[in-house]
């Protein structure tokens, strides 16, 4: 172990003294420090002051920060979603032949990454009727920001207007903003009525200037948008392109996006395979095949080798930007590849019947939650009339912060998304925890 | 390794999901309405132990770290230790991003020392955890340099990037609205401080800038390059792709670096994941700290917070970045501390002088640091990497950059020991001094034959859907 | 699969840890005197990146249940899930056994519940989990046996075991003082009830079975075998190998056993490691309930407590068995419920029958549940298993059981699919057609080729310290 | 999800309904019931009681379950030792093809397993001294059970007298009782003189009938015994074994075995490679080879393949049960040898460094802290004048039970090992809880 300390140097650096002086001597240097070619007035002198630790006291050094993370019980959601993810996934998904490879630049050494990255591929394409999908982006608001810029590409005629929602997680739009920013299309919010789009308010923004019209169902407020063919029509008859915000669990019951009119399927994929990781998601993004060589990111494809067999290999790289630099489709290197691996995984193993049970569990869970919550004194559920998934919207009678911040003392967290509105979400996960935030809400909401 | 079972008439390596387990569910008796829901859904469905063996089989046909020397130049494919798996599976790190601050000041803390570690490390004052990948990083930096110019009232259009850097600049500075004015590199491969001085000027936002330079160079004159960019009002962005390079010797923000982004699945070890996730901190001199993506981390009274930069470009990502591979990377630094860092590079740049001092094929430019670029002279790069994989090792980066020709970009890390490095140089050899024939007609033992890559371009077939044959 | 460096004058297919880091320390400046301490130590001293790629490329060469069918009768090679490795790597079961029961309410109730459960499944009325392996089990339950006849101040000196028994039956009954009676079996491979009724008698301690027996065939004529036994004053001991042909059909203690031991690491799913650990939990009815070892775990107004058995035979491990197997098992167990344990054996006696009925051998006995033992006829069982190697797939136990000529001994579990179990009689069948001079060639495309036992006998080398090459 | 629901039957049972009616007609089978022979008199037609969970409550039932156990800081020993197991043992170990694989019955498809297994043996023979060690028993006591049978096998005369220490954990002393059981041989303990050995009370106690004397250092109460060379040359004058006791990490620093004259070397190889984890253990079986023949449990042996290369294979198998039966060297089939490859990893994660320093931390750890215990009121520590390794025994002046019952209200568990002794293991993972328990006992001690 003495030797695995840091002291001494890196644990992964494998050269015994030995053999560092073997190979100095080998290229000719006289010690480490001299195979440096940096110049003595900028050369680094000091110290980064970090202490090495052997395995063992980091992993407590992490654990001695992460406790303070106080242990709740969760109803959030808003675009993260706690699934359960079968252990099997980790198992897999953790062999180091899948997790420390790198981009298949080397496809007949990769063919068992990029088969499952082609499966990962057409499980998408089921999902959406659309005929691309791409092998993953960094999670859904780049995403749906790398759609906006393919919707300037791949439109007929001029227009910088993206329209998107009343109801979209600040956070998305702003990384949207970002990606309209350099090919300077201009972001505006359409209104929702009842927790929906308002088709008729979305009829009057749009206009012959506008390039793409974006649309979520589920709504970051759970809400079913029950329109979507008349929005794809609205897009369709402006030439605009008609960008649908979903995840693979909700498409595994609701209406097809190529039967809606979809152009463009954006979202977190990650709500499978992934779990609650403060964030960490997987940009889902599937196309019609007419826009292929417009694609960002990563495609594989089928192709043989040289003995006849079915194989596969990286595609159409000629949109990336290793190969066109400043004229590629986007400038996406590293990917989310892994994370798909384990969204195809867990879809997988699911199965259409058990995704199609898990998402029918996300309409009536959040509807029997909402039920009881309201005949809760001092709140109404649903704000919104409408149907649910996973989540939905409560109004409270005292104040919001009120009664999310008396939740958190109770040991729940839920969303507060309005001076009387608190948004809940229930999946799976929480199935043993909706009595006890009931009663708690009983306490504090009243 | 093992026999599996084959049948000499079956036309591909493994079965796909969908051939062998496929199902259609049809939706009946759903809990919305009809008109909401699709008809039927088809999708594999592999019981356990069907889908255990699938991709136990699939990971078969892969080459990871583990499997052997990797030696993707420019991509530092350095050993993922074991623990930081561990350390970012632990339950208390799997939490939701929507949690009040006050209930996450762990995540806070590790993420506020993150910050402050990469600052140390790369002699920036501010970090930002938010990029998802390097590629993310770049635009967050040239997105900063842009509100930085619009900031003082400047309209500069223009992004200046030698010609051997890598794609993503380009890529980024055209994304972010700018024009790219592209540097021919001088004879000795670094930048040429002439043709720069010409091409800088009031409408110069940035230079793009990696150094060690693809070639494995130091940009010797980066000092001079400094006050050409910083004289015309330009800023200067480092590239980290190649920091390995330089840990504990050289600190961008030292150099002039303005700022500069993080690959911590190369620097810092996280795990590759076949393409991703990783995840690209950017550092900024203090000046350009108030434009950092929102939100950004604080610490105030031993307590941690989220705040907006007063003058913030934004978000790039929309929660807080790739957390669990931020988790992984904050383990790896706690680890090695200086004395591993500073350990890490030299053995990088030792391991990559000791083999080009091995091989046969010229490299023609020097003296290198973490990665050096071969020609493979007469050859087809390609080709020859192809033939390597009959050797049983992973090939180095190909054809690129053009500056060298028939180039070979090889990056061994620091995680080989001098018995891989022989092996790998015995592997360099052997193909050195093989034929035209031979070269075209590999590789023959890994999983697959050579891939038809204009086929499958040709002939796009995207999915098992569009498969003729499935 | 992947290619992998070789050398074609290399005289072995991946070093040894010795050949590839062996490092010499000599123990100077100890914390104990000199002449308390050795005074060096050789051992490998592999970094972790080398480590890491020796045992990844060691696995490699292994076949194990996610590599494909692995049929080894009587072994139970089922799939082992893999949430029940996460269930048993909780931190709060990485306890210490020497605590007092007060502080592991919860190990204790886990294991309260385990033997409730595996009492349920056996028709048990008490159940020790202290065993580490069958063979444990059988040593325990034989001494318990022991035990009750001492009590009973009787001498019985023999243990009765049909000739198809599993060797540990014979092992364990010697080990216990026992003279071994061995009854032979009739022409239907069951135990000759003429020749039982003639071996048992006033010196019979038990009779240990099996049931269904290894050539998969219950013994119809339990009752009066039980009967004969009991009327002699002997015992019926159930080795409990075979239980995952029964579950939920039939239950030893309903059967009329009074002692059975549990092999959790095949009926229950726990993984085999290479050939352990597994566990042996031993199941009495009531009367022997006061002979299971020391300690036991009794539950008292909802709180759980250690206690010793006023009769108990002691101890047959040092603490309280193979735990983290145990919780495993009872995950397992605790998953399936009733249907799935009774869906578990019925899909494992159609997959042997399906099987059975597909293959070209003859299979002489039945009929058969969970396994069968198929005939290689005029083919040598051993070199048919090696050819079967050639084809992919892990081949049955051969040789064994003696009843039938050149037996293939076939459990294929129900982990299998119609398509896998297809494919494992194409390779019996491609096997079966195939003349003696290909199957003593095989085999040729596992890691290694045919290897030579007799000489690893005549010249035992049992350590890289052994070898004249090293 | 619902097809992986146990409802209908076990996950992992992958047949479809269509394949399983396919296959039963493919059987000339009705149905599944049919298949069993099984007559109606002894068939159960009962349930069992038990009910199917999905993975996720599965878990959630064992975390329920083990919630129970108090969180406390263990300085226990005793025979089961704490040390720190690198991660990477878990992920090398966990592949799948060394976790699900059986016993080497085919070593063509095996060689990993068995090189694995063979670098464990020869780990152990440089560490012993001895010529051969098994790949692996159940545990300490069953290896040391097998080591008087063993004895009776080789010894040239006849003797049924096993003599072990006075001071053993009664554990081990219980299994060697029921291994000693059949062969009839006689266990008898010799006293301890200040927790050694008293060597001439050993003197007087051993004779013509003893088969075997068993020694362990370190002791039960951790003290390193200082006369091994002197008990070895009693067993030698009189024909009878030296089984000698210890493990791994202590056998890195300590005297070779084999230079004072053990002929066996029995112990928990498990210290290496697993942790705390309940008791389970690795029962390390090492003898000269002389013996080679008599020796229980599997052997890997290295010898050529068909390509005349080297390969491993089991051998000498005509010694165990399923091919000598009633004759074998013992019953042992099933083994340990999955925690036998976890124990050659951390061995070699450590390297011989980092086991030497491992074993001097063992040694000073313990020194230490008994040093600060001798100076708390109320304690007197190290209770036996000698070296120790890992634990110490310390006497309390208030009653031992008071002392240990009062540590675990304040979270910290030490052994308790008679009215006024309790016993105290201190390990590089107790590292950061010692002032805590200093601290602890300075309160409930006095």
């Amino acid at each position: 172990m003495s030797e695995r300390e840091t002291e001494r140097g890196s644990p992964y650096a494998p050269q015994t003294a030995a053999e560092t002086t073997a190979m100095l001597d080998a290229v000719g240097a006289a010690d480490l420090e001299s195979l440096f070619d940096v110049p003595e007035s900028v050369a680094f002198d000091g110290e980064f002051g970090i202490d090495a630790r052997s395995e063992r006291e980091t992993k407590r050094e992490v654990a001695r920060l992460l406790r303070r993370n106080a242990d709740l019980t969760e109803f959030l959601g808003r675009g993260h979603y706690d699934h359960y993810v079968p252990s099997v996934v980790d198992d897999l998904a953790g062999r180091s032949e899948f997790l420390t490879s790198y981009t298949q630049y080397q496809p007949e050494v990769a063919q068992g990454f990029l088969q499952a990255l082609f499966e990962y591929q057409s499980m998408l394409v089921e999902l959406t009727g659309l005929g691309v999908a791409n092998c993953s982006m960094y999670d859904d608001a780049t995403a749906l920001g790398e759609a906006a810029t393919l919707s300037q590409r791949v439109r007929s005629v001029s227009g910088d207007r993206i329209l998107v929602p009343g109801h979209l997680r600040e956070g998305k739009r702003a990384v949207l903003a970002n990606y309209a920013d350099g090919p300077g299309l201009s972001v505006e919010s359409y209104p929702m009525d009842d927790g929906a789009v308002d088709v008729d308010a979305l009829a009057d923004a749009i206009d012959s200037e506008t390039a793409m019209v974006y649309a979520e169902t589920p709504t970051v407020r759970g809400v079913v948008e029950e329109n979507l063919g008349a929005i794809g029509d609205l897009a369709d008859d402006h030439d605009a392109l008609f960008c649908l915000g979903s995840d693979p669990v909700a498409l595994s019951l609701l209406e097809r996006p190529v039967d809606v009119g979809a152009d463009v399927v954006v979202g977190d994929a990650g709500s499978l395979g992934t779990g609650t990781a403060y964030g960490f998601g997987l940009g889902m993004f599937v196309t019609r095949e007419e826009y292929l060589r417009q694609v960002p990111g990563r495609l594989v494809g089928a192709s043989e080798d040289a003995a006849d067999r079915r194989a596969y290999t990286l595609t159409l790289q000629t949109r990336e930007q290793h190969i066109r630099k400043e004229r590629a489709t986007s400038n996406i290197c590293t990917n989310q590849a892994w994370v798909a691996l384990r969204t195809a995984m867990h879809a997988a193993w699911l199965g259409p019947d058990g995704l199609v049970d898990l998402a029918n569990e996300c309409v009536t869970r959040p509807r029997d939650l909402a039920a009881r919550l309201d005949e809760v004194v001092g709140l109404q559920a649903p704000v919104h009339d409408r149907h649910h998934f996973r989540e939905f919207v409560a109004r409270t009678d005292q104040p919001a912060s009120a009664v999310a911040g008396d939740l958190l003392d109770e040991g729940y967290a839920v969303s507060e998304v309005g001076e009387h509105l608190i948004q809940v979400c229930a999946t799976e996960t929480t199935a043993e925890a909706e009595d006890g935030l009931v009663a708690a809400l009983s306490e504090v909401a009243k | 390794d093992q026999a599996r079972w084959t049948d000499d008439g079956d036309d591909r390596y493994e079965p796909l999901l969908s051939e062998k387990a496929n199902e259609t569910v049809e939706i009946e008796d759903a809990a919305l309405p009809d008109d909401l829901t699709r008809d039927s859904l088809t999708l594999p469905d592999p019981a356990e132990p069907e889908l255990a063996r699938h991709y136990t089989r699939l990971s078969q046909m892969n080459y990871g770290v583990e499997s052997g020397p990797f030696p993707l130049g420019s991509c530092t494919m350095k050993y993922n230790p074991s623990f930081t798996e561990d350390v970012a599976a632990r339950p208390d790190a799997a939490i939701h991003p929507d949690r009040p601050d006050a209930t996450v000041q762990g995540t806070l803390a590790l993420c506020h020392r993150l910050q402050d570690y990469l600052g140390r490390i790369g002699g920036m004052d501010a970090v930002t955890l938010q990029p998802p990948a390097g590629a993310a990083g770049e635009f967050t930096g040239i997105e900063i340099a842009k509100a930085y110019h619009e900031a003082n009232d400047e309209e500069r259009r223009e992004v200046v990037i030698p010609d051997s850097a890598h794609g993503t600049n380009f890529a980024t500075a055209a994304m972010a609205g700018y024009e790219v004015v592209e540097l021919p590199s001088d004879d000795d491969g670094r930048v040429d401080t002439e043709a720069l001085a010409a091409a800088v000027g009031d409408d110069t936002a940035a230079l793009m800038l990696t150094n060690p330079n693809t070639l494995g160079l130091f940009e010797r004159d980066i000092e001079e390059i400094a006050d050409l960019v910083h004289d015309a009002g330009g800023l200067l962005y480092y590239d980290g792709a190649n920091l390995n390079a330089l840990l504990g010797r050289a600190r961008p923000g030292d150099m002039g670096f303005d700022v500069m982004h993080y690959n911590v699945h190369k620097t810092f070890a996280t795990p590759h994941g076949g393409g991703g996730p990783g995840a690209g901190p950017v550092g900024v001199r203090e000046g350009l700290a108030r434009f950092l993506p929102n939100p950004h981390v604080r610490e105030r009274d031993g307590n941690y917070e989220y705040y907006e930069p007063e003058a913030s470009i934004g978000k790039v990502h929309g929660f807080y970045g790739n957390w669990p591979v931020l988790v992984k990377a904050f383990a790896y630094i706690a680890r090695l501390g200086d004395a591993g860092l500073r350990d890490a590079s030299a053995k990088a740049v030792l391991n990559a002088n000791y083999l080009a001092e091995q091989i046969d094929y010229d490299v023609p430019f020097g003296p290198f640091h973490h990665e050096f670029v071969a020609s493979a002279g007469e050859q087809d790069a390609a080709d020859a990497a192809k033939r390597m994989l009959d050797y049983g090792v992973h090939p180095p980066t190909t054809k690129w950059p053009e500056i060298v020709d028939e180039a070979l970009m090889t990056e061994p890390t620091e995680g080989e020991t001098k018995r891989s490095l022989d092996q790998l140089a015995a592997a360099f050899d052997a193909v050195a001094a093989e034929d035209d024939e031979t070269l075209a007609a590999a590789p023959s033992r890994p999983a697959a034959r050579r891939i038809d890559q204009v086929s499958a371009a040709r002939n796009p077939r995207l999915s098992w859907q569009a498969l003729d044959d499935a």
